[in-house]
C-alpha cells in the first residue's frame, strides 16, 4: 500500500469550512445551554443564529472561489453546492429568527437551538458530499436530527406522533436510498461519485437493469425524503404535528438539501444514460404538482394546507430538472439548474414568510385553522398584506418571485420541449389560485371574532416577515441580480 | 453440487445462515410473546452477523453481534416489556386485508429484485481466494482514517445529535 | 461461493423487513423492522466488498457507518416512542393517528 | 410628450399610494379629489401625446434590460404608437368620468377610499397594459388589471353572489391566459425576444414607427416565414404552422379577457359589482383589453388567414348568440353585459376579417356608449334601488336627464344615424360583407337587429309607461351629471371622428400606410344598417312601448271584431311567425349558457374538489398505509426500471 496522504485542517477548512463553523457553533451552544442557568437560555438561539450567519458568511466568502474537488475529504467544493448552501444557511438563519420571535419555549425548548445546527450541518454536507458514504452519512445526520426536531414539544401528542411518522416513513425512505446505492457501490466498485461516473459507463452496457433498480430505489427513498407524489402521504400529518418553525425547517432546508442529493447523484451517477429514464422524473414531477394542488383544496387547517402547497412546489423545482435531461447538453442542465434555484429561493421566502404569519396568527388564535385568519387585516394591516403577497407569489402571480420563478422553469420546460410539464405547471398553479383565495378571504373578508385587539407580532418576527416579504418582492421586480449571480456561477467544474 | 454451486464448507455454512435469517425474521412476524420475539431478534441479527463473518469481514460482524444482537436486542426487549400492559401478550395484528395487499407489494418487490438479480451477469472475479492483504481491522482502520475522515468526524455529531436529542424527547417535563 | 445468493438473501430481508414496518401494530417491532432493512443493505455492502469488481474495504467501512447510524436511529426512535407511549399509553401504531385528513 | 408618457399610467399609481396611505383619514370629497385629478392629468397628457403623434408620428420605445437569459435580453419598457395614443385617451378619458359619477354613486359606502383605491390601482394597471413594449409585460399588467377586477367585483363581498362572481371571473379568465402564456412563451422561443417591434420586424426599429408601418403584416408574415432572423422553431414547427398556433394561443387569452364563446359566462355574473366598476372595466377598458391585445398582436393574425378566420368566426358567433340572450333577460345590468358581449363579438369580427380601423374605431365608440348605458342604468338603480326591468318604469318624466342620456346610449348602441354606434358598427358590417364573408355579414346584420330591440325593449320598460315602485326616484348629483352629460355628448359625436368622407382615425391609425383591410365605402349597406336598427327599435316599440296595448285591443275587438280583426290577427301572426320563435330561441341559448356551458365549468371545478377531497380522506392518519402506497410505488418503479432494462 502506498504512503497514506492524511487529510491535513487546512484541507478540511478548504472543504468544509461552513460545516466546521457550524458544528462548532452547535457543539458551544450545546455547553452553553447546559452551563447557563434557565433564565438565560434565551440567548442560546441568538449564538445559533450568529454561528449560522458566519457559516453564510464563509459560504459566500468561497463562491466562485473553486477548489478542487478533494478526494481525501469525499466533499466536492464547487458553486452548486456554495449556492445550495446558501439557500440552506439564509433559510436557516431565517429559521432561527422565526423560532426566536415565536417565542415559546413550551412548543419549542431551547434545546433546538443546537439541534437546527447539527441537522443543518448535515442539509450542507448533502449538497457537497462526493462520496456515498459521506453523503449517506449527511443524510442521516439532517433526517435523526430533524425526528428529533419534529418531536420536540414536550407534552404535545400530535408532536410525538408526528415524530413517530416521520421517523418511520424517513427510515424507510433512507433504507431505499442506501439499498440503492449498496448496488452503486457494488456495480463501480468504489464510494467516490466521480470514479464511480466512470466506472459505470461500461456497466451500463452489461448490467443495465440492476442499475435501473438502484436509480428506482435511490429516486423512491429521495421522493419518499422530499415527498414527491406518490411518497408524499406523510407530509401532511408530520407538518401539522410538527412545531411551526420546524415545520418550516422541513418545508424549505431539508427540501433544498435532498434536491440538491438528487440532483448531484443523478447527473454524476447516473448522468451517463439520460434519455431512457429521464421521462420519469418528469412523470413524478407531474404527477407531484397535481396531486399536491389538488390536495391542498380540501384542506381547512392552514398548516395542512401549506404542505399539500409544498408538495406541489417541489413538483415546479423538479420540472426544469426533468425537462433538462431530456435533450441533455451542458448548457441546457445549467439553465435548468438556475430556473430550479431562482424558484428555490424565492420558494424558501416566500414558504417561511408564510409559515411566520401563521405563527403568529395561531399563537393569537390557538387555532391552525382557516377561519383562525378571519378579519386578520383589520386586527393587523401589516400581517395580512404580508401573507397577502406570500401567497400571491406561491400562486404565480406577477410581480413576485414566485411568477419570475414559474415563468423562467415555464420557459426552461418549453425551450426543451416538455410544453406538457409547462401546461402541467400552469394549470395546477390556477388551481392553487383557489385554495390560497381561501386564505386571502378569510384575512380580508370575513368579520374578525369578538376578540378585536390587534394582533401583535414580535420584533424578530416582524423581522423575517420583512424579510422575506422585501425578499420576494424584489426577486419579482429585480431578477436580474440574482439571475447574473446564476448566470456566472460553475456548477459542476 | 447444491443448488449449481459446489458443495463446499462455506456454501453450507451459507445456507445455514441463510435459513436462520429467514426463519427468524418470519418468525418474528408470526410471533406475539416477548421472549420469543426476543430469541428470533437475536437469531436474525447473529444471522447476519455469521454472513459478515463468512464474508470475510469479521470486524464488521464483530460489530453486528455487539451493537445489534447484543446492545440493541437488549433495548428493544427492555422496550417492549416497558410498554407492555399487564399480560405477556401482544397486542392484536393488523387488518387481514392490509396484510395481505403488503404481502402482495413485498412478493412482487422480492420478485423483481431476484429477477434483476438473476439476470445480471456478473463481470467480476469469483475468487475464492482471501482478497484482503492485511487484516480487515487494520484495513478498516486506516480507511476510516483516512479516506472516511470527514464522515467519520460526521458520525460523531449524529451520535451527539440522537443522544441529546432522545433524552430532551423523553425525559419528563421540567 | 457466488456473489448472487449473497444479494438474494439480502432482497429477502430487505423485504421480510418492508414487510414488519407496514404490518405490524407495535410499534417497536416497527422500529426493528427498519433495523432489518438496514441490514439486509449492509449484506449487499459487505457481499460487494467480498466479490467486487475490485474487492475493497470501503463496503465494509459503509457496513460500519450503517451500524453506528441504526444504533443512533433507534436511540431517537425509543425516546419518541418512550414520549409517545407516556401520552397515549399506547404503542400501537394504530393509535399514532391523531393527525389526518 | 411622448418623453412623459410613462407619467400616464403612474399618476394613478401615485394616487393608488397615497389612498393607500391616508385613505381612510380623507373625506369623501378629497378622496374623489385625489383619484380624479390624477387620471384627468392622465387624460390632459395622453391628449397631448396623441396630438403629437398626429403631428410627428410614433416614438421609438424606451426600454430598459430586465432579465437577462443567456444570450437573450428581456427589457421593460414603453412606447407609443398610434394604437395606444388612441387608447391612453379613451382609457383615461372614461376612467376619470367614472371615478367622478362613483362620487355620487357610493356616498356613503363604508370603504369609500378602498373604493377608489381599487379604481386607481385599476386604471394604473389598464394604462400600463397599454402603453407597455413588451409581451412578457404586458402580461404582468394583464394580470394584475385580472387581480383589480377580482377585488372591484367582488367588492360587496358581503354579499355572497358577488364573492362567488368575482372568484368565477378570475378563474375563467385564468383558463384563457394559460393560452396567452403559453403563446408567449412560444414566441419568445421562436424569436428569442418579447419586444412587440423585434417579434414582428425581426430587429428592433430604430426609426419611429407604428405596427401601423407599411403593411406590417407583410413585414411579419416575411420576417416569421423566412426572416433572417429567425431562429429554429419550437417542436421543429413549420413556419406557418407556428404562426398560426401562436396566433391562436394568444387568441385564447383574449377570449378569456374579452368574454369571448366559450368564456363569456364570467361576464354577465361579474355584474355583481357596483355599477361604475361594470361601466369601467366591464365596457371601456378591461373587457376591451383582449380586443387590444389581437389589434396589438394584429402582425401575427395578418399573418396566419386560419387564426383570422377562427377570430372572425368566434366574434361573429359570440356577437349574434349574446344578443340573442339579451332579448330576455329582466337584470337591466345583464342585458347591457350581453351586449357587451355581443359588441366584443363585433370587434373580434371586424379584426378578424382584417378591418383593423373598423374594430379599434367601434372599440372607442364602444366605450363611450357602453359606459355611458352602464352609468345611467347605476343612475337608474340608484334612484330606483332595483334591478329588475319590470319594476321600474316611467321614469322619463321623473328623470329627464338621465333619461335623454340613456337614448343617446341606446340609439348609439342600436345603430341609428348620426349616432356613434352607427358608424363603426356599419363599417364593421360593410368590412365583413365586402371580404366576402357573407355569413358573418348575415350574422352581424342579425345581431344588429337584436340589439336594437333589446335595449330599446330596456328603454321602454325603464323609461316608457308609469313609474311601479313606490320610490321617489330623482336625478343623482352634479357628480353623476357631468360624466352623464360628456359621455352622452361622445356617444353622440364620436362617430364623426371617423366618417366616409372625413376618415381622421382611420389616416392616424395609418399614417404610415395602409393597415389590415379597410373596406369602401357602401352607401347601401349603410341604409341597410340604420334600416335594421330602426326595425329593431320598431318591434320594440310595439312589443313595449305601449303597456296597455293588448287589454285596450280587447275591449275593441268586443263590437269592432271586423276593425281590429287585421291587426289582431296580425298581432297573432307577428307573434307566432316572428317573437315566439326568436324568444324561443333567445330562452333555449339563455337555458344552454346558463346550465350547460356554466355547468360545465362548475362540472370541473367540482371534479377537481372532488378530487382534492379524496386526496384529502385518502390520508387516514395510519402512517403504515402511507408505507403501504410507497412500497406500491416503488413496486411499480421497479417493473418500470426492470422493463426499461430489458429483464422483465
Amino acid at each position: 500500500m502506498t504512503a497514506q496522504t492524511f487529510i491535513t485542517f487546512t484541507d478540511v477548512w478548504r472543504a468544509l469550512g461552513p460545516e466546521v463553523v457550524l458544528a462548532a457553533t452547535a457543539f458551544i451552544v450545546m455547553i452553553v445551554e447546559f452551563l447557563v442557568p434557565p433564565r438565560t437560555r434565551h440567548i442560546t438561539p441568538w449564538l445559533s443564529l450568529a454561528g449560522t450567519v458566519a457559516a453564510g458568511v464563509v459560504t459566500a466568502l468561497q463562491l466562485h472561489v473553486f477548489y478542487a474537488t478533494l478526494q481525501t475529504a469525499s466533499v466536492a467544493v464547487d458553486d452548486f453546492s456554495n449556492i445550495f448552501m446558501l439557500i440552506i444557511l439564509l433559510s436557516c438563519a431565517l429559521i432561527i429568527l422565526l423560532a426566536i420571535g415565536a417565542s415559546r419555549k413550551a412548543e419549542l425548548p431551547f434545546e433546538y437551538s443546537y439541534m437546527i445546527l447539527f441537522a443543518t450541518v448535515g442539509a450542507l454536507v448533502l449538497t457537497a458530499a462526493n462520496d456515498l458514504v459521506t453523503l449517506y452519512v449527511g443524510l442521516e445526520l439532517l433526517s435523526i436530527s430533524s425526528y428529533v426536531l419534529v418531536a420536540m414539544h414536550r407534552g404535545s401528542l400530535r408532536s410525538a406522533e408526528g415524530g413517530l411518522k416521520y421517523l418511520i416513513i424517513g427510515s424507510i425512505g433512507s433504507a431505499l436510498i442506501l439499498y440503492g446505492l449498496s448496488f452503486v457501490y457494488g456495480l463501480a466498485g468504489t464510494t467516490q461519485l466521480l470514479s464511480i461516473a466512470s466506472s459505470l459507463q461500461s456497466a451500463w452496457v452489461t448490467t443495465p437493469a440492476l442499475l435501473y433498480v438502484a436509480l428506482v430505489l435511490v429516486a423512491a427513498g429521495v421522493g419518499v425524503k422530499m415527498s414527491v407524489a406518490p411518497f408524499h402521504q406523510w407530509t401532511a400529518d408530520v407538518y401539522e404535528g410538527a412545531p411551526t418553525p420546524v415545520t418550516a425547517y422541513l418545508a424549505v432546508v431539508s427540501k433544498a438539501a435532498v434536491l440538491a442529493l438528487l440532483i448531484r447523484v443523478l447527473l454524476t451517477v447516473f448522468g451517463q444514460q439520460t434519455p431512457e429514464w429521464w421521462p420519469l422524473i418528469g412523470w413524478m414531477a407531474a404527477i407531484t404538482m397535481v396531486i399536491g394542488n389538488v390536495g391542498a383544496l380540501a384542506q381547512r387547517n392552514v398548516k395542512r394546507l401549506l404542505a399539500f402547497s409544498s408538495i406541489g412546489q417541489v413538483g415546479y423545482l423538479l420540472v426544469p430538472f426533468a425537462a433538462a435531461g431530456v435533450t441533455p447538453s451542458a448548457s441546457g442542465v445549467y439553465q435548468g439548474l438556475s430556473a430550479s434555484v431562482y424558484y428555490l429561493v424565492a420558494y424558501a421566502l416566500m414558504t417561511i414568510g408564510g409559515f411566520a404569519v401563521l405563527q403568529v396568527v395561531q399563537a393569537a388564535r390557538a387555532s391552525e385553522e382557516i377561519d383562525a385568519f378571519s378579519g386578520l387585516y383589520k386586527r393587523s394591516p401589516w400581517l395580512a398584506a404580508s401573507m397577502l403577497v406570500f401567497l400571491l407569489s406561491l400562486a404565480g402571480m406577477p410581480l413576485t418571485g414566485g411568477f419570475v420563478g414559474k415563468f423562467l422553469i415555464f420557459l426552461t420546460a418549453f425551450n426543451d420541449g416538455q410544453f406538457w410539464l409547462g401546461v402541467i405547471l400552469f394549470a395546477t398553479s390556477a388551481v392553487a389560485f383557489y385554495y390560497y383565495f381561501a386564505i386571502v378571504r378569510a384575512m380580508f373578508t370575513r368579520q374578525p371574532p369578538d376578540d378585536q385587539t390587534a394582533v401583535k407580532a414580535t420584533p424578530a418576527m416582524n423581522t423575517v416577515i420583512a424579510v422575506c416579504l422585501a425578499g420576494t418582492l424584489l426577486l419579482g421586480v429585480l431578477p436580474s441580480p440574482l439571475m447574473s449571480l446564476l448566470g456566472g456561477l460553475h456548477w459542476f467544474s | 453440487m447444491f443448488f449449481g454451486m459446489p458443495l463446499t464448507g462455506q456454501t453450507v455454512s451459507f445456507f445455514l445462515l441463510a435459513l436462520l435469517i429467514i426463519a427468524s425474521g418470519v418468525m418474528l412476524m408470526t410471533l406475539t410473546k416477548v421472549m420469543h420475539m426476543a430469541v428470533a431478534l437475536a437469531g436474525v441479527f447473529l444471522g447476519v452477523a455469521g454472513i459478515f463473518i463468512l464474508l470475510g469481514a469479521d470486524f464488521v460482524g464483530m460489530a453486528q453481534i455487539l451493537v445489534y444482537a447484543g446492545a440493541i436486542t437488549i433495548l428493544m426487549v427492555f422496550a417492549l416489556m416497558l410498554t407492555q400492559k399487564g399480560d405477556d401478550t401482544e397486542s392484536p395484528e393488523a387488518s387481514t386485508g392490509r396484510s395481505l395487499l403488503t404481502l402482495l407489494g413485498v412478493v412482487v418487490f422480492t420478485g423483481i429484485m431476484l429477477l434483476v438479480l438473476r439476470g445480471t451477469t456478473w463481470p467480476y472475479s469469483q475468487s475464492a481466494v482471501d482478497p484482503y492483504t492485511q487484516p480487515t481491522v487494520v484495513l478498516i482502520a486506516q480507511s476510516l482514517y483516512h479516506t472516511y475522515t470527514i464522515p467519520f468526524e460526521l458520525l460523531s455529531l449524529i451520535l451527539t445529535a440522537a443522544l441529546v436529542g432522545s433524552v430532551v424527547i423523553a425525559r419528563k417535563e421540567d | 461461493m457466488a456473489l448472487q445468493p449473497f444479494l438474494a438473501l439480502g432482497a429477502i430481508l430487505f423485504a421480510i423487513g418492508a414487510y414488519g414496518a407496514l404490518t405490524k401494530r407495535n410499534l417497536i417491532i416497527v422500529l426493528i423492522s427498519l433495523e432489518m432493512m438496514l441490514n439486509a443493505a449492509n449484506i449487499n455492502l459487505v457481499a460487494f466488498s467480498h466479490f467486487g469488481k475490485t474487492p475493497h474495504v470501503a463496503g465494509q467501512v459503509f457496513a460500519l457507518f450503517i451500524i453506528a447510524l441504526g444504533a443512533a436511529e433507534v436511540a431517537v426512535g425509543l425516546g419518541i416512542l418512550l414520549a409517545f407511549f407516556r401520552m397515549r399509553n399506547s404503542a400501537d401504531v394504530k393509535d399514532a393517528s391523531a393527525m389526518k385528513w | 410628450m411622448t418623453g412623459l408618457a410613462w407619467l400616464v399610467p403612474v399618476l394613478p399609481l401615485a394616487a393608488y399610494v397615497l389612498l393607500l396611505i391616508g385613505g381612510r383619514r380623507l373625506a369623501e370629497g378629497a378622496v374623489t379629489s385625489i383619484a380624479v385629478l390624477a387620471v384627468a392629468a392622465s387624460f390632459v397628457i395622453s391628449l397631448a401625446i396623441m396630438i403629437q403623434v398626429a403631428l410627428h408620428g410614433p416614438q421609438p420605445a424606451v426600454t430598459f434590460p430586465w432579465l437577462v437569459l443567456g444570450s437573450a435580453t428581456i427589457s421593460f419598457g414603453f412606447e407609443v404608437t398610434s394604437l395606444n395614443a388612441m387608447m391612453l385617451v379613451m382609457v383615461s378619458f372614461v376612467s376619470a368620468l367614472v371615478l367622478l359619477f362613483s362620487r355620487g354613486y357610493m356616498r356613503g359606502d363604508a370603504r369609500f377610499a378602498r373604493f377608489y383605491q381599487y379604481l386607481s390601482l385599476f386604471v394604473f394597471a389598464m394604462l400600463g397594459l397599454v402603453i407597455t413594449s413588451n409581451l412578457l409585460e404586458f402580461y404582468i399588467f394583464w394580470e394584475l388589471v385580472g387581480v383589480c377586477s377580482y377585488l372591484l367585483v367582488g367588492f360587496w363581498y358581503f354579499k355572497p353572489e358577488a364573492a362567488a362572481a368575482a372568484k368565477k371571473a378570475f378563474i375563467v379568465t385564468r383558463i384563457g391566459d394559460v393560452g396567452l402564456f403559453v403563446g408567449m412563451i412560444l414566441l419568445y422561443l421562436g424569436f428569442h425576444t418579447m419586444n412587440f417591434d423585434t417579434i414582428f420586424y425581426g430587429q428592433a426599429v430604430s426609426s419611429p414607427y407604428t405596427m401601423a408601418h407599411g403593411a406590417p403584416a407583410l413585414l411579419f408574415a416575411a420576417h416569421a416565414l423566412t426572416g433572417p432572423g429567425i431562429h429554429a422553431l419550437p417542436y421543429g414547427l413549420a413556419p406557418a404552422a407556428f404562426v398560426t398556433l401562436t396566433a391562436l394561443l394568444v387568441f385564447v387569452g383574449a377570449v378569456g379577457k374579452s368574454a369571448q364563446f366559450p368564456l363569456h359566462v364570467w361576464l354577465p355574473d361579474a355584474m355583481e359589482g357596483p355599477t361604475p366598476v361594470s361601466a369601467l372595466i366591464h365596457a371601456a377598458t378591461m373587457v376591451a383589453a383582449g380586443v387590444y391585445l389581437v389589434a396589438r398582436m394584429f402582425p401575427l393574425f395578418q399573418a396566419s388567414p386560419a387564426a383570422s378566420d377562427v377570430v372572425a368566426i368566434v366574434g361573429g358567433f359570440t356577437a349574434i348568440l349574446a344578443a340573442l340572450i339579451g332579448l330576455t333577460q329582466h337584470d337591466i345590468k345583464r342585458v347591457i353585459a350581453y351586449s357587451t358581449v355581443s359588441q366584443l363579438g363585433y370587434m373580434m369580427l371586424a379584426l378578424g376579417v382584417g378591418a383593423y380601423v373598423s374594430g379599434i374605431f367601434h372599440l372607442m365608440t364602444h366605450a363611450f356608449f357602453k359606459a355611458l348605458l352602464f352609468l345611467t342604468a347605476g343612475s337608474v338603480i340608484h334612484a330606483v334601488e332595483t334591478q329588475d326591468l319590470f319594476e321600474m318604469g316611467g321614469l322619463r318624466k321623473l328623470m329627464p336627464l338621465t333619461n335623454a342620456a340613456f337614448l343617446a346610449g341606446a340609439l348609439a348602441l342600436s345603430g341609428i344615424p348620426p349616432f356613434a354606434g352607427f358608424w363603426s358598427k356599419d363599417e364593421i358590417l360593410s368590412a365583413a360583407f365586402s371580404s366576402g364573408n357573407y355569413v358573418l355579414y348575415a350574422v352581424g346584420l342579425i345581431a344588429a337587429f337584436c340589439t336594437a330591440f333589446y335595449i330599446f325593449r330596456v328603454y321602454f320598460l325603464t323609461f316608457g309607461g308609469e313609474y311601479k315602485g313606490d320610490r321617489h326616484p330623482h336625478e343623482g348629483g352634479l357628480a353623476m351629471t357631468i360624466p352623464l352629460t360628456a359621455l352622452a355628448v361622445m356617444a353622440t359625436v364620436a362617430g364623426f371622428f371617423n366618417t366616409p368622407w372625413a376618415p381622421w382615425i382611420a389616416n392616424f391609425l395609418q399614417d404610415r400606410g395602409a393597415v389590415g383591410y379597410d373596406p369602401a365605402v357602401n352607401w347601401g349597406l349603410m341604409v341597410v344598417s340604420a334600416v335594421v336598427g330602426l326595425a329593431g327599435i320598431g318591434l320594440a316599440y310595439y312589443a313595449y312601448g305601449a303597456p296597455g296595448r293588448a287589454q285596450r285591443m280587447a275591449q275593441k275587438s268586443g263590437f269592432l271584431y271586423t276593425l281590429s280583426f287585421n291587426k289582431f290577427y296580425f298581432d297573432e301572426l307577428y307573434d307566432r311567425i316572428v317573437t315566439r320563435p326568436i324568444r324561443a330561441i333567445a330562452e333555449a341559448l339563455g337555458f344552454v349558457d346558463r346550465w350547460i356551458i356554466d355547468g360545465l365549468v362548475r362540472l370541473v371545478s367540482g371534479g377537481v374538489y372532488t378530487g382534492g377531497a379524496g386526496l384529502r380522506y385518502g390520508n387516514t392518519g395510519q402512517i403504515q398505509t402511507y408505507g403501504l402506497v410507497t412500497l406500491f410505488g416503488v413496486a411499480v418503479l421497479l417493473i418500470i426500471a426492470a422493463g426499461i432494462g430489458g429483464v422483465l
